[in-house]
């Protein structure tokens, strides 16, 4: 009970303590404080020294427990910058959207937690659709008329899709009619269980509902637009949360439902819709690097391109699907400091446009230099894991799957990764005739120790690859019924 | 196996250590004091390096047995000792050059300290790429090597140009990356080991083994730069700082054609078509490399495309050693791999001199357009006759060290011709003449660098010429290797003979690489030498007893000549590049005004790369114009967002449905 | 029973394709509303128990009372335009509404054979998903596509009563409960895009592009 | 013995390369109906310029001093690798085919620079020709003498032509032509009609005259003497086609190389004589047209054989 009152409770009863005080440094220590007993908690659970029970419609796997870890630092680490980043000078009418942010910051944890713990899809849904809630007014932060665009077209398109998996989710009852599951409810272990008896086409068809519909969240094309208008116009720490951690949780229900379906006759078509939905984003994360002039919406494509990669490994398997957990970790911690560079680089120029921001290197140097190297992480250099990731993904989709694909996949990332580097380096260097090159003082404040912090992270979890890390991943694969030599 | 605590390894992993603790020094505040601090340091190292590199496997037979500490990661046979040698060789006086170089940036008050630290970082990659054992670390390590070379060049990053250059080179790294994870998957799929020790492979299994050599060719090629994947390497050669462009063109570029060595020690003996194949992109790559370089004003532009000639001189060689071990004859693989493996080093040593060479008068005069330099000699004579030396061994031209490798070649085909008879012969003719044929451009193009640029009188008054004892200490070290390994070869020779022997050719070695009778050349030049030196002496006494003066050179009767009126580079070659106008993209401009009045008139020639402007730019442009096309994604309209759902169920329920 | 309240509810959703004024959608929301909670009431008659009243009553407070109130109050403050100019015209709409309705119910009876399942209310709330679809796709005005999200909500849930899914109760009023805050923010963010554009047009929303 | 052959030889070229160029200096003369200078003149002229002092100009560096002695040093040890008389020439391995053309290499490049080093424009014209032609020339002396050693699987001048043998028809033919292409080299190489006029002083229309042109005293000296010894290098690269009259008789030998050098000073004169100086931009096409001659004998004998 513990463990649960941490995970959920607490945050919960936080976000109501913060609806209270209207202090906002006193929700700030709080909030980080919480941060941090959910992430230890995770870490603790994660490491496998304590096992906590949790009520009903609750439980953990492996899998909760990676993408809950994965969760709960992206979120730590946010929740530490948000305070500087509140600080910042903002219109006179986005003040109000200060008061809320730490309430629906804990909103968001409780929520995502939970969808990530629960192991019942109608309870899945329910706390998936919080998470939607909570998530909505965060990005109508800044008070403008794009954040309340972007604000209705997630809250709706969301919405929309959410109900689709809804559909999906009761498909699945009606193909679980006449077996040994009529009359059990929805969990996922009974499922997986006696998944082989599950009537075919009504698994299909909840495949396909559940699929599309969480696409919204997740971001697979064609279904991304509403995500990238959101992630682009939220304030950047929630962009990094939207990247990191929101996307993962919706992709955890895309998963659970794989998983039932990997021992039954359907397993080849649900495979090949995932990777026609990972090819998807990744072409059309290929086609909008041409087009895109927002720093912010580039990054969001780069996330839709790197959903697309996880659902390839997921699809592929075997060493693919090793990857893509390890890639679900690098692009959640690169994700943090590509945002939190971009908010510096916005809150100095006051542009989210590329072509308005000049010179970043010179005019700051520390931002501009973790903006590049986060770039050079986003897009797979060693020494930092998405290389490594990447490559097992390349390797699980040139084995199992045909090399065909793998050559689209490359010339996909090939263009997307020559554009991205177009837009950075004219951020990072271009520069007016007049304009100064001796490089300005930057003052030095927490998001760039984050920022360095987690590079370092992610450096040393790519070199020292952590065994425990290793075998939780070798753990959900073998859920997923996945066996490595 | 001997121990693990020999003092080979230990000097060998202390070079490393020290290389890398150089680093630390950079903490210092002072930048002259840490550039000083950091370079000598990284110079120790490097030569801690090099005395361990000769020692271990090169003369003597020690191996180092790395493998007990690395975990077989890490392994020197000969072909990675000698690339390593010549990678430590080639550093050594680059680095010693970097402390008169940098310092002009440190009085400009420009942050060094960060170049620093990617050279060093660039330096300790490529020295792992050598003698790495696994797929992992050597694509790591390459990847290490592209990045910090790239973040290295952008240290005058506000240029325009320099953002451009760098830019083809860093997407250029991308693309060959990712043909050399497709290979190395694929000599995984058919060994399944990661580790290099285990790839045996021959051509006979299937059609995967070609597939990974023509990988292997395109992937390590573009590193190389053989053409038609040259492109990037006339942009960012010349944007890069001097003392990266003369790491770049000297060591790093050499990266390629070791990764093309190393595949084919895994997939030995190749079929007789590889070799073609290689000797005719070799041939082209020499001839239009030395063309094009023929036709640039850029003098680091220059040299790269003759980079670019001098890879395809490597690659002939490596192409009759292919030829040879395709029809199992030792005597030519050794003279072919041997010519390949003695111009690499030639060229890393001439190449970096002559960077270097450039990088003085660059620092001097404020400009790479060698149009507006000349008489330089009257200035810094020392530094002309050093870069001279540079251009007669890369013109191949006797009695420098370009000389001795090209001899090996030739000494090649003629072997080729006379093992393998009927139509050989002819054939082998034919790339002789194309080999001459390119010492002749070459002569040409070097004629008019050392004539234009130190020769003749000054077209653009130069203030003061600034030289470092730096410049003149690296400078002679690479002049002095060019006249040691011209004068007397055997040495290095053998080394290399040693190397081919040990590791390429399989069955019963030939003694053909040490049996030309190399002394004939030490006698030859140093008689030559001689004469020069008897010949000048008496000179010198007839002048005395003649009388000797100077007086202004003849104008054809017309007296005021000024400097403007030289011949120019462009004029110089003008002949050369009409002839192959169109493959050179060669434009001339030309406006002479006939009025009664002539207003002055203009001239100016140029000329843009084949490939780049007429094949990659074009492409890309054509791509972007296709993907700007495609609307229907672009949609900002929240209906069609959710029609997007319901026509994506639609479809995947059919899908559903036919499966 | 409940095929007759299906087809009631089925003919509802003709007359929400038909009519061009706001108000309308809302009524029809009501009568919806109340014939879903008629649905869940019918098994509480068989067998009385006070965990099975609680939910008809939330259904009955939520669809009935608050939401369709709380748009009409939408409504009356924003003083939005009462009747909706269609971007197709209404009969071509009603002609689509209706070829989809044959659609589904023939396929539906068609899948009745392989799956035991009452097809009625089966049909008609598929039928309710797909026209609430279509409104979103075919009207301009966004509070009418609020409408057409709730619509598509209660088609959900007459098809999830009709596949008898054992949903648990908790899990049902969780789902009300979102469906509610839903609408509640999108509410709260129809007077905000009231207070920044100057119109409800869907098309209005076209700064985000790329 | 050998050695002494070959110190031999190389004295003799040095000796009588002068002699050879006042010979056809007076064929010339007598075909054009003049009196003409006497044959020894090039002796005196050398003799003079030996005695006059040294002139630079003040623009040239180290380069134009030193380039005369290089060029001199160098085409002497080219000439101590070609056969006189069926000598043994003193220096002869395997492979010095090239190190003969490379040294030839050399020396070009420091008479260009040397050339250059004045800053003159005249100068610079006749640089530019001479890398332009040069270029041009090169392969001509591949297909012809690199084609024989090819065939013969020598790679030594002296085994080169030691290895020729006239015994069936189309080596004769093939033989013949080659020496006609070698004779067009020649011609190019050391500069004499049509490609280039030794006479005329206009520098517009001259390639080696114009690169000496500040040149005086001494170094003039040493570039015509020099210029002198590539002319009879070339004289004697044709004539050793025909050592293979001489079954290894060394009597007969040198009767084919004085007999030889008379005909072949005629056959200058004679055509110095009657063809005129070609246009400058129509030298490369003459060039490519020997080369052309070389690939195609070399093509017919390769499959005829």
């Amino acid at each position: 009970m513990l463990g649960f009152s941490v995970l959920i409770l607490l945050p919960l009863l936080t976000a109501l303590f913060c609806y209270l005080i209207k202090n906002l440094r006193v929700q700030y220590s709080i909030s980080v404080f919480v941060g941090f007993l959910h992430l230890t908690l995770t870490f603790i659970v994660f490491l496998g020294l304590y096992h906590i029970q949790l009520p009903t419609f609750f439980s953990f796997d492996s899998l909760s427990k990676l993408f809950l870890l994965i969760l709960s630092n992206v979120y730590f680490w946010v929740v530490l910058v948000s305070n500087t980043y509140l600080k910042r000078h903002v219109t006179s009418k986005a003040q109000e959207g200060k008061k809320y942010y730490f309430l629906l910051l804990n909103f968001y944890l409780a929520s995502n937690s939970a969808a990530m713990l629960s192991d019942h899809f109608g309870m899945y849904w329910v706390t998936v659709e919080m998470t939607t809630l909570s998530v909505a007014p965060l990005i109508y932060y800044y008070r403008n008329e794009e954040a309340l665009e972007a604000m209705w077209k997630y809250l709706f398109v969301v919405s929309v899709g959410i109900a689709f998996a809804f559909i999906g989710i009761l498909f699945l009852t009606l193909s679980a009619n006449g077996t040994s599951l009529q009359g059990k409810q929805l969990f996922f272990w009974e499922f997986i269980r006696s998944a082989k008896e599950l009537n075919p086409i009504w698994l299909k068809a909840s495949f396909i509902f559940i699929f599309v519909g969480l696409s919204t969240k997740i971001g697979i094309a064609p279904m991304h637009s509403g995500d990238i208008d959101a992630t682009s116009n939220a304030p950047s720490p929630i962009a990094a949360l939207m990247s990191g951690s929101l996307r993962l949780t919706a992709l955890i229900g895309v998963m659970r439902i794989f998983e039932i379906i990997i021992p039954t006759s359907s397993y080849e078509f649900a495979r090949t819709i995932l990777i026609i939905g990972g090819l998807l984003s990744l072409f059309t994360a290929f086609v909008f690097m041409f087009k895109v002039n927002n720093y912010k919406r580039m990054l969001a494509y780069s996330s839709v391109e790197h959903l697309g990669l996880i659902t390839l490994g997921i699809a592929t398997g075997g060493i693919a699907f090793v990857g893509a957990m390890y890639h679900a970790i690098y692009n959640a911690i690169t994700k943090i400091v590509l945002f939190l560079s971009a908010g510096n680089i916005h809150s100095k120029f006051k542009t989210r446009e590329v072509e308005k921001v000049k010179n970043v290197m010179n005019i700051l140097p520390k931002t501009g230099w973790l903006f590049l190297l986060a770039f050079l992480a986003i897009s797979g250099i060693p020494p930092f894991g998405i290389f490594f990731s990447e490559i097992k993904i390349f390797e699980g989709i040139f084995f199992l799957d045909n090399p065909l694909l793998l050559a689209f996949v490359m010339i996909f990332l090939l263009f997307i990764f020559i554009n991205m580097g177009k837009i950075f380096f004219m951020m990072l260097y271009k520069k007016e005739e007049n304009e100064t090159t001796t490089t300005q003082f930057e003052g030095f404040d927490i998001i760039h120790l984050v920022s360095i912090l987690l590079l370092i992270i992610l450096v040393a979890i790519a070199v020292s690859s952590p065994d425990v890390i290793y075998q939780n991943i070798l753990n959900v694969a073998k859920d997923f019924g996945i066996t490595l030599k | 196996m001997n121990s693990l605590l020999n003092s080979d390894n230990i000097l060998f992993t202390s070079a490393f250590a020290i290389q890398f603790i150089s680093i630390a020094f950079l903490f210092i505040k002072d930048q002259h004091k840490a550039l000083f601090a950091a370079n000598t340091v990284l110079l120790i190292g490097l030569t801690l390096g090099l005395f361990s590199t000769i020692s271990s496997a090169l003369f003597s037979s020690a191996e180092i047995s790395l493998q007990s500490i690395f975990f077989n990661f890490i392994r020197l046979d000969e072909l990675g000792t000698f690339f390593l040698f010549i990678i430590q060789l080639v550093a050594i006086p680059t680095t010693i050059y970097n402390f008169s170089y940098l310092s002009h940036y440190i009085e400009e008050n420009r942050s060094i300290k960060s170049f620093v630290i990617f050279y060093v970082l660039l330096l300790i990659s490529t020295q792992f790429i050598v003698i790495a054992n696994q797929a992992i670390l050597f694509l790591v390590s390459w990847e290490i090597m592209s990045i910090t070379g790239y973040l290295g060049m952008m240290l005058e990053k506000e240029k325009e140009e320099v953002q451009k250059g760098s830019f083809y080179y860093f997407a250029a790294s991308h693309v060959l990356i990712f043909i050399l994870y497709i290979m190395f998957f694929l000599l995984h799929q058919q060994t399944g080991s990661w580790f290099f020790s285990d790839y045996h492979l021959s051509f006979s299994t299937g059609i995967v083994v070609p597939i990974i050599f023509i990988l292997s060719f395109i992937g390590f090629g573009i590193k190389a730069g053989f053409m038609p994947f040259h492109f990037w390497l006339p942009q960012a050669h010349p944007i890069a700082p001097t003392v990266l462009s003369a790491f770049l063109s000297g060591v790093i570029i050499k990266m390629g054609i070791y990764g093309i060595l190393r595949t084919y020690l895994f997939i030995k003996p190749v079929p007789e078509w590889a070799g073609w194949f290689i000797l005719i992109v070799s041939i082209i790559s020499a001839i239009f490399g030395v063309w094009y370089a023929l036709a640039q004003h850029d003098i680091k532009r220059l040299l790269a495309y003759h980079s670019i000639e001098n890879i395809g001189i490597i690659g002939i060689g490596i192409g009759i050693g292919f030829i040879g071990s395709a029809n199992n004859l030792p005597a030519v693989e050794v003279l072919g791999f041997g010519g390949a493996l003695l111009h690499t080093l030639n060229h890393a040593i001439f190449k970096s001199l002559l960077f270097i060479g450039s990088g003085v008068v660059y620092q001097n005069l404020g400009t790479r357009n060698i149009e507006l330099m000349g008489g330089i000699v009257h200035r810094a004579k020392y530094i002309a006759i050093l870069f001279l030396i540079g251009s007669v061994a890369i013109s191949g031209v006797p009695p420098f060290n370009g000389f001795i490798s090209e001899f090996i070649i030739y000494t090649g085909f003629f072997k080729t011709a006379n093992e393998l008879k009927n139509f050989y012969p002819i054939l082998m003719l034919m790339f002789v003449v194309g080999l001459a044929f390119v010492g002749g451009l070459a002569v040409a193009c070097f004629t008019k660098v050392n004539s234009i640029m130190f020769l003749g009188s000054e077209r653009k008054a130069v203030k003061h010429f600034y030289t470092s004892i730096y410049d003149y200490i690296s400078l002679g070290i690479f002049a002095l290797l060019c006249i040691v390994i011209g004068f007397y070869p055997q040495p290095f020779v053998g080394i290399v003979n040693k190397v081919i022997v040990s590791n390429f050719v399989s069955s019963h070695p030939s003694s053909a690489l040490i049996n030309i009778d190399w002394l004939f050349f030490t006698i030859i030049f140093s008689i030559i030498a001689l004469g020069i030196f008897f010949l000048f002496l008496l000179k010198g006494k007839l002048e005395k007893k003649f009388g000797k003066r100077t007086s202004p050179a003849w104008g054809c009767g017309y007296e005021n000549i000024n400097p403007r009126m030289q011949y120019t580079a462009s004029s110089f070659a003008d002949e050369l590049n009409e002839i192959s106008k169109s493959v050179l993209v060669y434009h001339k401009k030309v406006e002479v005004s006939n009025t009664a009045f002539p207003l002055p008139s203009k001239f100016e020639s140029h000329s843009n790369d084949f490939v780049d402007s007429k094949i990659v730019l074009p492409s890309y442009k054509f791509l972007s114009f296709l993907v700007m096309k495609i609307k229907f994604l672009s949609q900002t309209d929240i209906r069609y967002y959710i029609g997007f759902i319901l026509i994506i169920i639609t479809i995947y329920s059919l899908i559903a449905f036919l499966w | 029973m409940e095929n007759v309240l299906s087809i009631l509810f089925s003919l509802s959703l003709f007359y929400v394709s038909v009519t061009s004024r706001v108000k309308g959608y809302v009524a029809v929301l009501r009568f919806q509303g109340l014939i879903l909670s008629v649905l869940v009431l019918l098994p509480f008659l068989k067998n009385f128990s006070i965990f099975g009243i609680i939910l008809p009553i939330t259904l009955l407070l939520v669809k009935v009372i608050l939401i369709p109130s709380y748009i009409n109050k939408i409504i009356l403050d924003l003083d939005i335009k009462r009747v909706i100019e269609p971007t197709i015209q209404q009969i071509v709409f009603l002609l689509l509404v209706i070829a989809t309705m044959i659609v589904i119910f023939i396929s539906s009876s068609v899948i009745a054979q392989s799956t035991e399942l009452n097809v009625i209310p089966f049909a008609s709330g598929f039928s309710a998903i797909a026209i609430g679809i279509y409104i979103i796709i075919f009207r301009k005005k966004l509070i009418v596509h609020v409408c057409g999200f709730l619509v598509l909500e209660n088609g959900i849930f007459l098809f999830g009563t009709a596949v008898a899914s054992e949903l648990p109760m908790m899990i049902e009023l969780g789902v009300l409960l979102d469906v509610f805050v839903v609408v509640f923010l999108m509410g709260i963010a129809l007077n905000k895009i009231r207070s920044t554009f100057e119109g409800f047009e869907v098309t209005d929303l076209g700064r985000l592009k790329d | 013995m050998d050695i002494l052959q070959g110190i031999i030889s190389v004295l003799i070229i040095l000796g009588f390369a002068p002699l050879f160029i006042g010979l056809v200096n007076k064929q010339k003369a007598k075909l054009t109906g003049r009196i003409g200078a006497p044959i020894l003149q090039p002796y005196y002229e050398l003799q003079r310029l030996f005695k006059k002092e040294t002139i630079n100009a003040n623009t040239s560096s180290f380069i134009s001093r030193f380039s005369p002695l290089l060029n001199f040093v160098s085409l002497i040890t080219a000439a101590a690798m070609l056969p006189v008389g069926f000598w043994k020439p003193l220096i002869s391995f395997n492979g010095d085919i090239i190190l003969f053309a490379y040294i030839l290499g050399l020396s070009r490049f420091f008479q260009i620079l040397a050339a250059m080093d004045i800053g003159s424009s005249f100068e610079g014209m006749g640089a530019a020709r001479e890398a332009t032609f040069a270029l041009f020339a090169e392969p001509i002396f591949f297909f012809t003498i690199g084609s024989i050693s090819f065939i013969s699987g020598y790679t030594s001048l002296f085994d080169i032509y030691h290895s020729i043998q006239l015994d069936n028809i189309s080596y004769e033919v093939f033989i013949v032509i080659c020496s006609i292409s070698v004779f067009m080299l020649a011609v190019t190489e050391c500069s004499r009609m049509p490609v280039d006029d030794p006479n005329t002083h206009l520098e517009l229309t001259m390639i080696h005259e114009v690169m000496i042109l500040d040149n005086s005293g001494l170094d003039l000296f040493l570039y015509q003497y020099s210029s002198y010894i590539k002319l009879f290098i070339y004289t004697i690269l044709e004539i050793s086609f025909f050592y293979p009259f001489s079954q290894q008789s060394y009597l007969v030998g040198i009767l084919i190389f004085v007999f030889g050098s008379l005909v072949l000073s005629l056959a200058l004169a004679v055509v110095e004589t009657i063809t005129s100086r070609y246009k400058m931009k129509n030298i490369p096409q003459y060039l490519l047209f020997a080369t052309a001659i070389g690939i195609l004998n070399l093509l017919i004998y390769t499959f005829t054989k």
